[in-house]
C-alpha cells in the first residue's frame, strides 16, 4: 500500500476543466439532511476529542497531543466541500479530519494508543495520522513542514493533467514561516491546484496573532502572491462550506486560493496546557462561541433538530468513540520485529538493523582463535 | 550550595545572568507569555518586561538570524529553540552565519550569543520530534557546543556560554529538566572545552554526554553494587572543542571504553570518541571501543518500539560486561 | 576591532524622535556639486568594476565575482541617503556598496585580490566585505542570509534607543525566500529601524521575475507585512536618493519600509556568465539604459558637466582604480600561520589548529618504548 | 564503452532516464534557461520543456518539499541544489520530511527522489560556499546517500539513484566535473550500499569517496611508483547505507588504514570510518588508523590559506609514510 496509487493519466501537463461532480462536493448545504449530517460529524469530533483528553490522562495515549475542540464546524465546512479523490494534508491538531475523510474512528483512536490496527500502525501518533485511500496525506509535526509538501502533490496532479485538489490546513501563527511564503508563491506561479486553508484560532501556543503576524488579517496575505483568498466564520459550518466550495473551485480551475477560517480554540494548546495565560473575560467569553451548541441552536431555530434529536445523536456517537476505545485498547502494540521494517522502500545492503544493545561487530575471538597478529 | 533541579538552575543562571548584564536578553517562541514550553522562562516577561523577554513569531530562522545581527552589534541573546529538532529551519543562519562570521571577515565582528535548546526521546514524540542531532553543530568550527548533565553544571556552563563571545549551541534534555542536584552559590564559569571525570574508576572507562552521562553515572553506581565493578565515568560536557585529552588518559588507565549516545550510531557522537581513543591510546587498549546507540530507525511513536529503539540501562551494562570479556580473553 | 564599537545609550526602549541632520541625508541633490558627487562616485564603480573583471580573467581575483555593473545609480543613490552611524547589510554583489561607503578602493580590490591589505584581510573575498568603522556589516554570498542579519541589527539600535537605521539590500531573485518573508515580518511587527531594499536587476541568474515570483511588482509584498513600500527608477541616482530619504526617514521614524530599486544588469550574472540566454533584442536595449551615460547626458544637457570635466573625472577616476590594483598586488598574502585566528573570538582549551598534514596525536612510540600492552 | 567526463555522464544519464520515464522531472535553480550553473541539465530544457525542467525560485525548502509532495504522489523527482552549501535551507524538508515519510507514516508512502548536489572545496568560493557536510545526510536513517568518483560510477549510481524507492543524496563534486573515465554503454545500476576495491594492494588500506577516492588512487598510483608501494583503495560509493564490511576486509588485509576526507576531521564521515575499522578490524591492525582532513577552520577565500586548510596529495603521502612506520616498529 502506497501512495502512489492512481495510474498517471494522459500526461498533457494541461488542466483539464473542472467538470463539476454534483454527488461530492457540496454547492448547496441548504437540505436538512446535510445539516444534520454536518452536525453528527461536528458531534463526533467533539465527543471523540473528549474521549481523547480522557485517554491521555489515562496514559492511554502519549507523545504530544492536540485537540479540534472548537474547530468542528471548520473541520466538517471544509471538508464537506472536498470530493474523495482529493488530497488533504494537515498539521498535527488533525483527529477531527482524520474522522471528517471518512476514516474509521477505530483507527484514528487505535493510532493515539500506538496500536498496530492505528491508521499508521501506531508509528505516527496523534501527530501523525495518514491514510493513503482516504488520501489523507499526513499530519505533520514540524509547524509549516505540510505547506510544501501539499504544493508538491498539487503539482504532481498538474504534471498528470489530473483534476483533483490538494488541501492544506494550517495554523495562523504558521503563515510566518518562511515555507508559507515560499510554498504560496510557487503554488500561484505554476497556477497549481492547491487550497491553503488557516485555521485562525487566534493563538499560537499562548502567542496572540496581532504579536505575531504584523498583517494580522492574515487572508490579505495572498496579496504577496497575486493570489485570490476570503475570510469566512469558522463557527458557522455552512458558511465554511460555502467559502471552501469557492476555493476548490478556483484551485480546481488552476487558481491557488487561501481561505482564513475564523475559529475559537476552547482549551489550552495541546491536552497538558491549562491555558492560564488566557485572560479570563477571553475564557468566559468562549462559552457563547462554541460551534457544536451554536449549531444545535440554529438548527433548532431552524426546526430541523430538537432536543429528542439531539440526545440520539449524541448516544450513537457516544457508541461510536466507546467502540474506537474499546478498539482501540483492545487492538495490539506493534511487534519490535518490525522495528526495522520502514526505514527504506528499496532494501539495499548493509542497511543496519542493530538494535542498541547489538555490537557492531560480533565479539573478537580471542587473540589465539585466529587472529592475524 | 543548595540542592535544585536541572530546570532550576538553569531558570535561575538566566536571571541571574540578565541582572548581571542589560545586553544579555532572551528571545524564542512562547519564552513570555506561555512562559516557555518546558517552562525555564517562567516569571521571566513579568520581571524583565517585552523588551528583554521576546515571544517572536514561529520563525525559526528569521528569529535566530535576527539574534545574530543583533550580537553583532554588541548585545548577548539568548535564544531558545523549543526542540532541537526545529533547529534545522534555523540552520542557515546558525552553521552559515553565526559560526562564519567571525572568520569570514577577518575577526571584524564577534557573535556573543547562546542558542539553548533541548534534545532528548523517549516522549513518543514521534520521528521528527525525538532526534538527537548536536552533531550538526558539533561539526562545525565557529561554533563551540556544550551540553551538560547536572544542575550543577547547567549553571556554570550557562555561565561560561553567556559570557563568552563565539555562537554557544547550549544543549539540554528534556528528560534531564526535573533531575536534582547540587548547585554552588557562587557564580563561577566552567571552562569550555573541557571535559570531566565524573566518577573515578579502573576497570573500564564509560563516557557520555548530556542524559548519557546521567545514564553514565548510574550504571556505574549500579554495577559497583551489582557486578563489583569499578567504572570511570567521563562526562564529555563540551562538544566542540573536544577534549580528547580527558578521554585518552582515562582509557590509558582502564583499557577499556564503552561511549553512550542518544543518537544514531552510525557517524554520531560516539564515532568521533571511538575513532580518537582507538587512535590516541591505541596501544593501551585491550578491546574494541563499544558504542551503545539508538537504533537506525525514524523514531515510532508507539511505547514498545520507541523503548526497542532506545539503549536501556541493561543495554550498557551488557556492553561494559562484553567489553570486560574481550579484555579478558585478549590479557 | 570588533563591530561592537558602541557605547549602549540609555537603554529607554523607546525609539528617539528622529532628529534631522541635515548634514548627512540628502534631502535636496540639486546643487551641481552633489551632482558633481553623484557621478564622480558612478564612475568610480564602473571603472573599478571593469578593473575588477579585467584583474579576474588575469586569474588575479578568484572565487564567485559579481559586479555592479548598470547598478551605479541604485547604489550611489542608496548610500547617499544614509548617515555615516547608519549600517548596511548586502549580499555578493557589493563592492560598489563598500566604495560608496567610503571604503578606500585599494582595500576594496586589496580583498578582491585575496591580500591581507583586504578590507575583511583576504578571508571574505569578492563577496565578503566587511568594514566595521564604515559600518558595512557585510557583503553575504547566502542569497537571503543577510536579511535576518540586518533585522537584528535593527533590533540591536531598537533595544538600546539609538536612533541609526539599517539597511539592507538583496536582489528581486532573493524576495521568494523564506527568510525574506520571516524577517519582513518581523521588522514590521517590532517596527525597527530598517529599509529593505529590493535591486530589482529583473534577473536572478537567467531566471527573470514573472518566472519567479507570482506578485512580480516586488514592492507590492510589504503590504503583507503593512508595511510602507516604493518602487523607484534606479536608472536615475537623484529619484533612488530621494526615494531612499523617504524610506529612511520611515525606518528611523520606527516605520521599517520596502524600496525597489528598478535596475537593469548590464552583463552576466557573474564576471563568467557570457548570458547568452538573454534575447538579443533586450541585450540591444542595454545600450540605452546605462544609468552612467544617461545621467552624464543629463549634467550635460543641464550644464553642471561638459565633455571636458567628463573627460577629467574620468582620468582622475582611472588613476584611483589603477592605484587600487597596484596596490591591491602588492599586498602581501595573509600569512598561513594566522589560519587559525579567526575561528573563535574567546580562546578555549582543545579548539584544533591541526593542518590536514598533521596527525591527531603524535605516532605512538614503539611497542617496547613504554606502551601498557 | 566511450571515454567521457563526470559532467557529460551526469548529464547523458538524466537525458536517458528522463526519455525512459515520463514519471522522471527536473526541478532547481537555473536548470533551464540558464542550462545550470555547473551545466549538466544543458540543452534539456529545449528537449524537454517547461514541465519536465522546472526553474524554480530561490527558494531551496519550497521547491525541495513540492519535490518532496510530488514524490509522495508517484513521481520522480531528481532536484538540483546548486551547491551542498545551500541545501541547509532546504535540510528540514530533507531530514524531518523526505527521510521521516516512509517510516512515520507506517510504510504507506514512498518518497523517490534524488537530491544531486554538488560538494567541493579548493575554488576559492569562501566560508560559506566550500563546505562538504554531506554528514548532515549521511547520518540520517531514511536517506540514502551516494557519492561517485568515477564518470561510470556517476553513471551506474545515478541510474540506480533514480530508480530507488527512496530518498537518495546525490553527491557531486566541482572538481570531478572535468574529471574523464570510461563509461560502460549499458544503463546496469550500481548497488546502493556497496563499497568498492579501487585498487588492489597489499600495504595500507586507503579509503575516500567522492573527490578524495579520485585523490587516493592518485596517490596509490604514484606511491607504487616513487616508493614501490602497493596500496589498496577502497571507494566507499555509499556513504549511507555503509558498507564496512568491504572496508575491514580490506584493512584484515593490509593491516593499516589511512581514510581521506574533504570535511572537516572531527566529526566527519571519516570518524565512523576510523571508529569502524579499529572495532571491526580490532586485531588485525597495526598502527592507528590515520585520518587526513580538512583544516577546522572556516574556509578562507585567500589561495595561499585555502590552500594550506585542504589535504594534499603530500598530506596523504606522508600520513601513509608515517602510518607504514608505525606498522615497522610494531611488528
Ligand atoms: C518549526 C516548528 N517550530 C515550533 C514548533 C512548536 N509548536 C508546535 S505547535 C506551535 C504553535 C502553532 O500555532 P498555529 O500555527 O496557530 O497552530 P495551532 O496550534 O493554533 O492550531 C508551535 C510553536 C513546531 N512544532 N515546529
Ligand atoms: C540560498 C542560495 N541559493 C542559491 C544561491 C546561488 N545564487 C547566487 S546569486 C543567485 C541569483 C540571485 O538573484 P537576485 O536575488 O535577483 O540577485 P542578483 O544576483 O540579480 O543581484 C543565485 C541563485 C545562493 N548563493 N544561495
Ligand atoms: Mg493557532
Ligand atoms: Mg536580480
Amino acid at each position: 500500500m502506497t501512495a502512489q496509487t492512481r495510474a498517471p493519466r494522459k500526461k498533457t501537463g494541461q488542466k483539464t476543466a473542472a467538470a463539476q461532480d454534483s454527488t461530492s462536493g457540496a454547492n448547496t448545504v441548504q437540505d436538512s439532511a446535510k445539516l444534520l449530517d454536518f452536525y453528527r460529524e461536528m458531534v463526533l469530533i467533539r465527543r471523540f476529542e473528549e474521549r481523547t483528553a480522557r485517554a491521555y490522562t489515562q496514559a492511554l495515549i502519549g507523545g504530544y497531543c492536540h485537540l479540534n475542540l472548537g474547530e468542528e464546524a471548520a473541520v466538517v465546512g471544509l471538508t464537506s466541500a472536498m470530493r474523495d479523490s482529493d488530497y488533504l494534508f494537515t498539521n498535527y491538531r488533525e483527529h477531527g479530519y482524520a474522522l471528517a475523510r471518512g476514516i474509521d474512528p477505530n483507527e484514528v483512536m487505535a493510532e493515539l494508543y500506538g496500536r498496530a490496527d492505528g491508521v499508521s500502525k501506531g508509528w505516527g501518533g496523534s501527530m501523525h495520522m495518514f491514510d493513503v485511500d482516504k488520501r489523507m496525506l499526513g499530519g505533520y509535526g514540524i509547524v509549516g513542514g505540510q505547506i510544501p509538501l501539499a504544493t508538491g502533490a498539487a503539482l504532481a496532479i498538474d504534471y498528470r493533467g489530473e483534476d483533483d485538489v490538494v488541501v492544506c490546513t494550517m495554523g495562523d501563527g504558521t503563515t510566518n514561516i518562511g515555507a508559507f511564503h515560499e510554498s504560496l508563491n510557487i503554488a500561484a506561479l505554476w497556477n497549481l491546484p492547491c487550497v491553503f486553508v488557516i485555521i485562525n484560532n487566534k493563538l499560537g501556543m499562548g502567542t496572540t496573532v496581532d504579536k505575531a503576524s504584523a498583517e494580522p488579517d492574515l487572508y490579505k496575505r495572498a496579496s504577496a502572491y497575486r493570489m485570490p483568498s476570503e475570510r469566512v466564520d469558522g463557527l458557522d459550518p455552512i458558511a465554511v462550506a460555502e467559502a471552501s466550495q469557492r476555493a476548490m473551485d478556483s484551485a480546481r480551475a488552476g487558481k491557488p486560493f487561501l481561505l482564513e477560517i475564523m475559529t475559537e480554540r476552547l482549551r489550552g494548546h495541546s491536552v497538558v496546557d491549562p491555558a492560564k495565560y488566557r485572560p479570563a473575560d477571553e475564557v468566559a467569553a468562549l462559552k457563547d462561541l462554541d460551534p457544536v451548541h451554536m449549531f444545535a441552536d440554529r438548527l433548532k431555530k431552524d426546526g430541523v433538530l430538537d432536543d429528542e434529536k439531539i440526545a440520539k445523536i449524541d448516544e450513537e456517537v457516544m457508541a461510536v468513540v466507546a467502540e474506537a476505545a474499546e478498539f482501540a485498547e483492545k487492538s495490539p502494540f506493534p511487534d519490535v520485529s518490525t522495528l526495522f521494517d520502514y526505514t527504506y522502500a528499496t532494501p539495499v545492503p548493509n542497511d543496519s538493523r542493530r538494535l542498541p544493545g547489538q555490537p557492531l561487530f560480533d565479539p573478537a575471538p580471542a587473540l589465539n582463535e585466529g587472529a592475524a597478529k | 550550595m543548595s540542592i535544585m533541579t536541572y530546570r532550576q538552575a538553569l531558570h535561575d543562571t538566566l536571571r541571574a545572568e540578565m541582572l548581571r548584564d542589560e545586553n544579555v536578553f532572551l528571545m524564542g517562541e512562547e519564552i513570555g507569555v506561555f512562559e516557555g514550553s518546558y517552562k525555564i522562562t517562567a516569571g521571566m516577561l513579568a520581571e524583565f518586561g517585552e523588551k528583554r523577554v521576546r515571544d517572536t513569531p514561529i520563525a525559526e530562522e528569521g528569529f535566530t538570524g535576527a539574534a545574530i545581527g543583533a550580537a553583532m552589534l554588541g548585545l548577548r541573546p539568548v535564544v531558545e529553540l523549543m526542540t532541537i529538532n526545529f533547529s534545522l529551519i534555523a540552520l542557515d543562519q546558525i552553521v552559515n552565519h553565526a559560526a562564519k562570521i567571525y572568520g569570514m571577515f577577518g575577526g571584524q565582528s564577534k557573535v556573543p550569543m547562546v542558542i539553548r535548546t533541548p534534545g532528548g526521546g523517549g516522549q513518543q514524540l514521534g520521528a521528527t520530534h525525538s532526534q538527537n542531532i548536536e552533531l550538526y553543530y558539533a561539526f562545525v568550527p565557529g561554533m563551540k557546543v556544550v551540553a551538560p548533565s547536572t544542575p550543577a553544571d547547567a549553571k556554570a556552563l550557562l555561565l561560561a556560554s553567556i559570557r563568552d563571545d563565539d555562537p554557544v549551541l547550549f544543549l539540554e534534555n528534556l528528560a534531564l529538566y526535573n533531575t536534582k542536584g547540587e548547585v554552588p552559590d557562587d557564580d563561577t564559569p566552567a571552562v569550555i572545552g573541557k571535559a570531566k571525570v565524573a566518577r573515578e574508576g579502573k576497570d573500564l572507562t564509560l563516557i557520555g554526554y548530556s542524559r548519557m552521562a546521567y545514564v553514565a553515572r548510574q550504571v556505574a553506581e549500579q554495577l559497583a553494587e551489582s557486578d563489583g565493578l569499578d567504572i570511570e565515568v567521563v562526562d564529555l560536557m563540551s562538544l566542540r572543542p573536544l577534549d580528547r585529552d580527558t578521554v585518552i588518559e582515562s582509557v590509558k588507565k582502564t583499557h577499556a571504553a564503552v561511549i553512550l549516545e542518544d543518537d544514531w550510531l552510525t557517524y554520531g557522537i560516539g564515532a568521533e570518541i571511538a575513532a580518537s581513543i582507538s587512535d590516541g591510546a591505541f596501544d593501551y587498549l585491550d578491546a574494541p571501543v563499544r558504542r551503545v546507540a539508538m537504533a537506525e530507525v525514524p523514531m515510532p511513536y508507539s511505547k514498545p518500539l520507541e523503548t526497542a529503539a532506545l539503549p536501556s540501562a541493561d543495554d550498557v551494562k551488557n556492553a561494559i560486561r562484553q567489553t570486560l570479556d574481550a579484555v579478558g580473553r585478549r590479557r
